[in-house]
């Protein structure tokens, strides 16, 4: 009977009340709703700058006026280090591309590797992590030690190795931003692998879990209908977070030269570090935009990750403030007068009361 | 690995409590040694699993000389290194070096890999220091701040400057900040550890540590001590800020998380005042997960160095690990990974302890 | 046979370098494998053994042919003998007399140990070396005749070691090295941290070809960023800057009045490579057709713009290469100009159209042109997204471009990979054949399949001529002849850029055709 | 236990300690503003012991936390609650008053007792830093001197060689020592007031009764006033003087103890005094029950037992080379079918291990268990599955027990599905309805989820997918004790309701002799893993044999302030005979 609760729906996703879905309850819509003064502000911020990240991914070849890989225009050539302005708005690089053009398809490139590599990792991750979880023993010993092996290792260095493992040959536009996401994947599974597992540890032992175990439900039922759902109920957070750390990685690998080429994509990472000497010389278009780029992108979408956070931990949600006299008195578990012969059913759902919103 | 680290998702690593009312004294003992043992097994993964990464990838020979001889030629050359014998034998020899504590010589340097892992090492350990000591004095006062003023404007500044630390690239950040410091305003050194001078007084000096504040001390020139840590200015911000941010944003989060609690509340029903609250009763329980995760950001931390290093020409271990990743110079690149994962596992071991030491509830 | 136990303190004063006035601070972006010449065949290490060790012949300044160095005489004795006479009381600057005895221990571990790493191919056409006497070296060789040896011996291949600091049988250490003062060439090295800083002393006991040097101390930084190499030379924290500086760094370089740019010819060329069987209507293709194929080579000639790749990719730090030996060295022509083009150097759309039609070849030809990106720098892809764009342009070509990084795109490449591919080339040693046998002999080194015994036979030929003047003509005969088949197509040539403070002279003097950048002869104000 | 006098300072007081004037408290919440304190009004003499009961959520916590200014920032307060100053005269408004000002009052004026010490103690600082520091918060005490008052007050509230101990960390205490400890730092300034808030909600009795009395003393030999916020009206009895019942955020009565035990006006405060169970109650079922029983046996059908423990053991292995914990150790008893057992014990005693035990969740490391013929010694899950149709689990905390994905038809249909009595748990839905109806649930309640639902209602649903097969044995582990007594006595009713129609056989496992009586046929106590008394209820509560269950029994505080004042004389003399033959039970 003491504080040993630990709240089924406490740091989750708005599971609603059963009432009526509407728009306003719609994930994103639901979390705006839901956040009040600075917390609003940095979430609608982070979403704008994730909003207008995806747009720009999804439209770049609407909204770039050249190609990534484009340096001329009807035979006459864009020129090299043009300062914006004119035909290029934000001018063009050393290698003659316009600066524009290649930040736009930038996106592209960044959102398709972040989806892949993300979506990559949270299969293997979620997979392993609940059966390494749930069934124990040797097998999760070892995938334990492994991926805190991997986990422990600098991220950037195993996405290194990887990629120049896989890059082989690849020098397609697809063939880089695999390597790029399967490099990345490598490093973020342990990380899904870890909160997953020890979400399914913590699960496995809640009253639920035993409960399906003694009806006698199988072990794969087990893991499908109970632990899965409910341990993965985190990853939304993660993943949002997780987004903007494939962002950097993909960026240092462009950066060090192991991503992909500006002639397959476009890609930050590798014009910032082509922009370097540049900026030195006193250009700084080339290094600006896209360094910008890759800040403000990484910038909105940790924004939302830890807005989203904050707003799923009753501990950390801010709310706004009310009057002393208004709402009304949340109704408790009996109804006034009538305790024990009241109609069956006809108590009042009480709400949080005694599964408690403390932790 | 970086702003994911609540303390929640550190699963195993997190210092198991002993359970019940059961104390034995030999059980700490026992669990440090458990956790010191574990750091083989971690060795070990890391090391086959770049050795076979690694031989997919290409042969040093290949990456030397394959612009320059014929095929016929270069295969020679593979077959006379052994490259070109079954994985599985080549695996073994090199596990066998190990054992002998041999980690053999660099292929594209000709260097013993201890000498290149002392060298560089002591690079990127002053590096790091100075990175993880910006990145305390950033992150934990501001974090505490932010938690303080939580969900006010401060609040929300001091977090997208968070934010903003870890959303920048080191290289970028070192190019904004080389931009300004060193050549619009030339108050600090565009690059290198040293100038030219102090660098080659530093060099014969006897027995010296390849720390370079520690060798200019020594060298008792303040002259070079200053060039030496003008020279560390730009690094350490550029990786302290990266981690820095990452700390903010953990000490933040972890104090409103003790701020919370009813110890908390209850040493509030004794009249302490705010910021004795934070700054005592909130920080120091919040100390055990953050100590834990920032054993973890050592990883994050060494991974940001290899960017700092080659934007400031650092010449650690990061740097050298990119160079020898390009030659293939896989003896070179397994002996850096060995050490670097032994570093991580040592740190990591060392944290586990410090937060038990810090954590009475473990002590006992 | 080495005498001599008195160790000289020649320029082993350990100066604290300093700010010592007159001390020149070179950067660079090389990268040292091994100061043994047995274990690097690398231009960064080369670079050092230039400074530091002696040779039996070397290139004067100025000048792509070579002289004797520390030898008095080197000449053919018989067709398979060729004799060195050293100067007579050489020293190492460890005190180390240097003999005959170490020339032979020098080569015969060459190519005993044979590393990996090391240059011993160099040595293939070495049978023996023999050391009648403290000053006479006679070389055996294998095949009679060889005029290049002499350039060999110039060569990575040619450094002249201390037998009693360096191992016979193995690659010896760089720390070994520094620390027995195995020197003998302009400059000692006075500390030595490897790819960081190098501290050079002047060696008084060298007596050789290329005099004493002008400054006595210099060192070397080394740089892994050429923008970081660039912002110190700016303003000066480094006197000299020298190689991979970017395109655009060095533009913007000449516009600083602080530093001077000093150009010289360079060795290096790139050019693109077609692979017989792979490239379109190549031998195994499923249309195959030779004259197709020419054609398509043709056409590709006719349209690349050499002069546009080098100013707008390049700004000028490379310039228009028409022929597959570059300019600078002795018998080089332009070959290409004349044939392709408009005949003036510039691309002719219609020329490639024509050559196509008449060879019957349906436009736009597909084409996969794949090139590298870590290992000729950067450059390379706006080099190569503009060789697209020129050849696209036409309508004639479609191009899927790709590139792989280097150790896959070099086990790929000679795997039939690459129908048509990106390649460069730094010289061993200045002699032209050093840009002919190794691509258009059979079994070249690009396998690229390509086999004409026309050209076999030129090449074995010129090998061989003794008389300058015939052989001569015969590198332009092979150039001309290679013109026509189009095994490769070069179009670039590297020049060499030396960033130096504007009070440093003396760059210029050494930035010549032998492609050795040598530290005596720089001096400060 | 002596106490160590001090002379007391207090000046006499006149007016009320705190007197709140119709305080009005808000809540923000996610799901708009919620009223949690409506027109509250209540006053604390010197010296006085005020109850306040209530059903949860009834605002009592809120009412007390605004005593001390401590309500958190999302909420708004309106009203007075006016505080009297130590020295007598002066009383603040705690509503209007600055925050520097309200930094003064707490602790010197009003302290508060929390209801978990175990989460009101910081782990990483010694009790002696944590007492020590109210005392630096309000004086400029040097820190011998801090400390040696900490000794002081640890002595004084009965903690063992203070001296050591204020060096401990609150882990090395055990919970009654820490609930100690918290009301040491309450009493170190000497406050006018303590707020203890369900202080003795998280111990077991017999460690409940020792801190009642310290609160007693802490009136009686500190002069302290106390506002004593309990659901427990055993408590209440044992304590307070006066009592003030508050429903829904009011408070509907107010009246002296004695009196409100004696007379209760309002029908709701009739309501949870009727509510409350009481030792004695289930007697008169019991008889019945064993007369049918005795009857059906006659009638030549001798039950089947259906579980046997025979010198069960149950260890749990310790972690990295620590020795294991043995949990459970030698017991042995028979459950007959249609039989319902009671287990009781304190906490930790091992009664949850036995009762997974026999569902097979937890592994039987000694001794026999043969669980519906199965042994269960070394069983496997895969020969142990199919017996389970014939096993029902409700488990202690009905939020967590059931998975908050997925409807409450889902949840009771998942036996159904599992054992293939339907396809899925649509096809199910007829049974579930009807099992919902069963345990007073409306058929629509299934489409809610978990969290929709009280936490009575989750557990009459728990108790229907418990049932949804027709077990032949059902385990009941502290079913009510997360449930308001008034909910309690509801499914308990339904519970024994159900039991009688369908005969299943039961373990009933809880902490409270009182709601054990009611149901059981038989009880069995449970001491540290060992069981050291079993029998029929009128055997084990009408005559204890083992000393153990006579302290546990007169632990027990009973609803009924004379009854309770005798219980508590017989408890201490029971203590002194037992502390004079053994030592201290910890
Ligand atoms: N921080 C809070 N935010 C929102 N609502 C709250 C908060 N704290 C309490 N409430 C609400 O105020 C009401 C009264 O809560 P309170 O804690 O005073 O109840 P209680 O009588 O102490 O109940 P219990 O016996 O369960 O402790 C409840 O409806 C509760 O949900
Ligand atoms: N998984 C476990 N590992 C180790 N020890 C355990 C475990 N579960 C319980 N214990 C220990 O076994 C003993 C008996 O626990 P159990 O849960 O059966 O007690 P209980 O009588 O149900 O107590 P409560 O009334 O608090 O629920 C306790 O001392 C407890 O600490
Ligand atoms: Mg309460
Ligand atoms: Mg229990
Ligand atoms: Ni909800």
């Amino acid at each position: 009977m003491a504080a040993t609760t630990s709240v089924p729906g406490g740091a989750a996703s708005p599971v609603l009340h059963g009432r009526r879905r509407t728009w306003r309850d719609l994930p994103v819509v639901h979390q705006v709703r839901q956040s009040v003064g600075v917390q609003r502000v940095m979430l609608v911020l982070g979403l704008l700058l994730t909003g207008v990240f995806v747009l720009a991914a999804l439209l770049a070849p609407l909204l770039a006026p050249y190609g990534f890989a484009q340096i001329e225009q009807d035979q006459v050539p864009f020129g090299t280090l043009q300062a914006p302005g004119g035909a290029h708005l934000l001018g063009t690089t050393q290698g003659g591309y316009d600066v524009l053009s290649r930040m736009l398809w930038g996106a592209q490139t960044a959102l398709e590797t972040i989806v892949v590599a993300v979506v990559l990792s949270l299969f293997v991750g979620v997979a392993l992590g609940l059966v390494s979880g749930y069934l124990g023993g040797w097998l999760d010993r070892v995938l334990v030690v492994v991926a805190d092996a991997v986990y422990a290792f600098p991220s950037l260095l195993l996405a290194i190795v990887v990629s120049i493992a896989i890059s082989g040959g690849q020098s397609s536009k697809w063939g880089g931003v695999l390597a790029a996401a399967v490099a990345i994947t490598v490093v973020f599974i342990p990380q899904y692998f870890r909160v997953i597992r020890a979400e399914t540890v913590r699960i496995k032992s809640e009253a639920y879990v035993e409960s399906a175990k003694v009806v006698g439900a199988s072990t794969g039922r087990i893991m499908g209908r109970h632990v899965l759902r409910n341990a993965t109920r985190t990853l939304p957070l993660i993943f949002t977070l997780n987004c903007s750390e494939a962002l950097l990685t993909l960026a240092a690998l462009g950066f060090l030269g192991f991503g992909i080429q500006p002639t397959s994509a476009a890609e930050w990472g590798y014009d910032l570090q082509r922009a370097i000497s540049d900026v030195t010389a006193g250009v700084w278009w080339t290094g600006l935009f896209p360094g910008l780029a890759i800040v403000l992108a990484v910038l909105g979408v940790t924004l939302v990750g830890e807005s989203l956070n904050d707003l799923a931990d009753p501990r950390l949600r801010g709310r706004r403030a009310v009057s002393a006299a208004s709402g009304t008195v949340a109704a408790t578990s009996v109804v006034p007068g009538g305790t024990l012969d009241a109609a069956a059913g006809l108590e009042t759902p009480e709400g949080q009361t005694d599964g408690g919103d403390r932790r | 690995m970086t702003l994911l680290e609540s303390p929640e998702s550190t699963g195993a690593t997190v210092v198991a409590k002993p359970e019940g009312k059961s104390s034995g004294g030999g059980g700490f003992g026992r669990y440090l040694l458990v956790r010191f043992l574990l750091i083989i097994p971690t060795v070990f993964i890391l090391v086959t699993m770049v050795f076979l990464l690694m031989r997919t990838t290409g042969d040093p020979i290949t990456a030397a000389q394959g612009g320059r001889l014929p095929p016929e030629q270069l295969a020679e050359r593979i077959h006379a290194a052994g490259y070109d014998r079954p994985l599985l034998v080549q695996y073994g020899d090199y596990l066998g070096g190990l054992l002998h504590g041999d980690f053999g010589t660099t292929i594209s340097d000709n260097r013993p890999v201890t000498q290149v892992l002392v060298t560089y090492g002591a690079a990127t350990l002053e590096l790091a220091v100075y990175g993880l000591l910006v990145a305390l004095l950033v992150g934990i006062p501001l974090g505490m701040l932010s938690a303080y003023v939580r969900d006010r404007w401060g609040d929300a500044v001091l977090r997208v400057f968070a934010i903003l630390c870890y959303a920048t690239p080191v290289f970028f950040a070192g190019l904004l900040l080389k931009l300004v410091f060193a050549i619009k305003l030339g108050v600090l050194p565009v690059s290198g550890r040293a100038t030219t001078s102090t660098e080659l007084n530093l060099q014969l000096l006897e027995g010296k540590t390849g720390i370079y504040l520690l060798d200019a001390i020594r060298l008792g020139d303040p002259a070079a001590v200053v060039d030496v840590l003008e020279h560390a200015v730009l690094p350490a911000v550029a990786l302290g800020l990266l981690t820095g941010g990452i700390f903010l944003r953990l000490v933040r989060t972890n104090v409103i998380g003790t701020l919370g609690t009813e110890y908390v509340d209850a040493a509030r029903s004794r009249g302490v005042g705010e910021l004795r609250l934070v700054r005592k009763h909130a920080y120091r329980p919040a100390l055990i997960p953050i100590i834990t995760v920032i054993g973890l950001q050592v990883a994050t931390l060494l991974g940001g160095a290899v960017l700092t290093e080659t934007t400031f020409e650092w010449k650690g271990l990061g740097f050298q690990l990119a160079q020898y990743l390009t030659a293939r110079d896989f003896v070179a690149v397994q002996g850096i990974v060995a050490l670097l994962a032994v570093i991580v596992a040592v740190t990591n071991f060392v944290v586990d302890v410090l937060a038990a030491l810090i954590d009475p509830r473990v002590r006992y | 046979a080495c005498g001599g136990g008195g160790s000289g303190s020649a320029g082993s004063s350990s100066g604290t370098g300093g700010s010592a006035g007159g001390a020149i601070v070179v950067g660079t972006t090389d990268k040292i494998t091994s100061l043994d010449p047995a274990g690097s065949y690398d231009n960064g290490s080369f670079a050092v053994m230039n400074q530091v060790y002696p040779f039996l012949m070397n290139t004067p300044y100025g000048s792509p042919d070579v002289k004797p160095d520390i030898a008095t005489s080197a000449e053919f004795t018989s067709p398979t003998e060729y004799t060195v006479k050293l100067k007579p009381g050489l020293k190492f600057a460890n005190g180390h007399d240097l003999t005959s005895s170490d020339v032979k221990f020098t080569f015969d571990r060459d190519v005993k140990i044979a590393d990996p790493n090391g240059p011993s191919s160099l040595l293939s056409n070495l049978d023996s070396v023999s050391a009648p006497d403290a000053t006479t070296v006679v070389f055996k060789l294998k095949a009679a005749n060889d005029q290049t040896f002499a350039q060999v011996l110039s060569s990575p291949a040619g450094p002249i070691v201390d037998e009693e600091v360096f191992s016979p049988t193995a690659v010896t250490p760089d720390q070994t090295i520094v620390d027995g003062k195995a020197f003998a060439g302009q400059y000692t090295i006075a500390s030595y941290d490897v790819n960081n800083l190098i501290s050079y002393k002047a060696y008084d006991g060298y007596q050789g070809l290329l005099g004493p040097a002008k400054t006595g101390t210099v060192n070397v930084k080394y740089y892994a960023d050429a923008s970081n190499m660039k912002l110190e030379v700016s303003n000066n924290s480094i006197d000299v800057a020298f190689r991979s500086l970017s395109a655009n760094d060095i533009a913007d370089l000449r516009t600083n009045n602080k530093v001077k740019v000093v150009d010289g010819p360079g060795g290096e060329i790139r050019y693109m490579v077609f692979n017989f069987n792979t490239m379109p209507f190549g031998a195994k293709t499923s249309d195959a057709d030779p004259a197709k194929a020419l054609a398509v080579r043709q056409a590709m000639a006719d349209l690349i713009d050499r002069d546009a790749l080098s100013q707008q990719v390049y700004k000028g730090t490379y310039t228009p290469l028409y022929s597959f030996v570059p300019k600078g060295l002795t018998g080089a022509n332009d070959a290409l100009k004349s044939l392709y083009g408009d005949g003036t150097g510039k691309p002719s759309p219609d020329k490639a159209k024509q050559a196509l039609a008449e060879a019957g070849v349906s436009t736009p030809v597909d084409l996969k042109l794949q090139y590298n990106t870590d290992h000729y720098g950067p450059g390379s892809t706006d080099e190569y997204g503009l060789i697209k764009n020129q050849l696209e342009s036409s309508g004639l070509f479609k191009v899927d471009l790709q590139s792989t990084e280097y150790v896959q795109y070099s086990k790929d490449r000679v795997k039939d990979a690459y129908p048509v591919y990106q390649l460069g080339w730094f010289p061993d040693y200045s002699d032209a054949d050093n840009y002919l046998t190794p691509f258009f002999v059979k079994n070249n080194f690009l396998s690229n399949h390509y086999d004409s015994p026309t050209v076999q036979k030129l090449i074995a030929e010129q090998l061989v001529e003794t008389d300058k003047a015939k052989r001569e003509a015969l590198i332009g005969q092979i150039q001309d002849t290679e013109a026509k088949d189009l095994s490769t197509l070069p179009f670039l040539q590297g020049s060499q850029v030396a960033v130096v403070g504007s009070t440093v002279s003396g760059a210029d003097q050494t930035l010549d055709a032998s492609f050795k950048f040598r530290y005596a002869a720089l001096s400060k104000g | 236990m002596t106490l160590t006098d001090r002379p007391q300072e207090r000046p006499r007081r006149t007016g009320p300690v705190v007197d709140i004037r119709d305080l009005h408290i808000s809540f923000a919440s996610d799901a708009g503003s919620v009223k949690a304190v409506d027109g509250v009004s209540l006053r604390v003499a010197p010296g006085e012991v005020l109850a306040v009961v209530g059903e949860s959520g009834s605002g009592k916590t809120v009412t007390a936390k605004s005593i001390l200014g401590l309500l958190p920032a999302s909420a708004t307060a309106s009203g007075m609650v006016l505080l009297a100053g130590k020295d007598g005269d002066s009383a603040t408004d705690v509503v209007a008053v600055p925050k520097a000002r309200l930094r003064e009052l707490r602790g010197t004026d009003v302290a508060m007792v929390f209801q978990e010490p175990s989460t009101a103690l910081n782990p990483v600082y010694t009790v002696g830093w944590q007492i020590a520091e109210g005392l630096r918060a309000h004086t400029s005490m040097s820190r011998r001197e801090a400390r040696e008052r900490a000794v002081d007050v640890l002595r004084r509230v009965g903690i063992p060689d203070p001296e050591q101990r204020v060096d401990y960390y609150p882990h090395q205490f055990s919970g009654g020592q820490k609930q100690r400890v918290v009301i040491a730092m309450a009493l170190v300034l000497d406050p006018g007031l303590i707020v203890a808030d369900e202080p003795t909600t998280a111990l077991d009795v017999t460690v409940q009764a020792e801190i009642l009395d310290l609160l007693r003393r802490c009136r009686d030999d500190f002069g302290a006033s106390i506002l004593l916020i309990t659901h427990n009206l055993g408590v209440v009895a044992d304590l307070s003087d006066r009592v003030a019942v508050m429903y829904a955020g009011e408070v509907v009565e107010e009246a002296s103890t004695a009196e409100l035990f004696a007379h209760p006006r309002e029908e709701y405060t009739k309501k949870l005094l009727a509510a409350v169970p009481y030792v004695g109650q289930g007697r008169e079922r019991a008889a019945a029950r064993a007369t049918a029983r005795r009857e059906s046996a006659e009638a030549g059908t001798e039950p089947a037992t259906l579980v046997e423990a025979d010198g069960l053991r149950i260890s749990y292995p310790g972690r990295l080379g620590r020795p294991a914990f043995t949990a459970v150790d030698g017991v042995s008893f028979r459950l007959a079918s249609g039989e319902v057992l009671g287990l009781v014990g304190e906490s930790g005693s091992g009664k949850t291990t036995i009762g997974r035990s026999i569902a097979g969740l937890t592994r039987v490391t000694g001794g026999s268990l043969r669980v519906l013929g199965q042994e269960m010694r070394g069983v496997k899950e895969r020969t142990f599955r199919p017996r389970r149709v014939d096993i029902g689990f409700v488990f202690q905390d009905p939020a967590s027990s059931f998975n908050p994905l997925l409807t409450i038809a889902e949840c009771v249909a998942e036996p159904l599905v599992v054992h293939g009595r339907a396809g899925d748990p649509r096809a199910a839905r007829h049974r579930v309805d009807e099992l919902l109806e069963a345990v007073q649930l409306p058929r629509a309640y299934g489409d809610r989820y978990p969290h929709e639902l009280s936490g009575g209602q989750r557990q009459r649903a728990s108790l229907a997918r418990a049932i949804a097969l027709e077990p032949q044995l059902l385990i009941a582990d502290e079913p009510t004790s997360a449930l308001d007594v008034s909910v309690q006595a509801r499914v308990l009713e339904l519970f024994s309701e159900l039991q009688a129609r369908l005969g299943f056989a039961c373990l009933f496992i809880s902490h409270d002799l009182a709601v054990v009586d009611l149901l059981a046929d038989r009880i069995a106590v449970l001491h540290r893993g060992r069981l050291v008394e079993e029998g029929t209820g009128e055997q084990v509560l009408g005559a204890p044999q083992h000393a153990y269950t006579q302290r546990l029994l007169a632990s027990l505080p009973v609803p009924d302030p004379v009854a309770q004042a005798g219980r508590r004389a017989e408890l201490h003399r029971l203590r002194a005979s037992e502390e004079s033959s053994s030592s201290a039970p910890r």
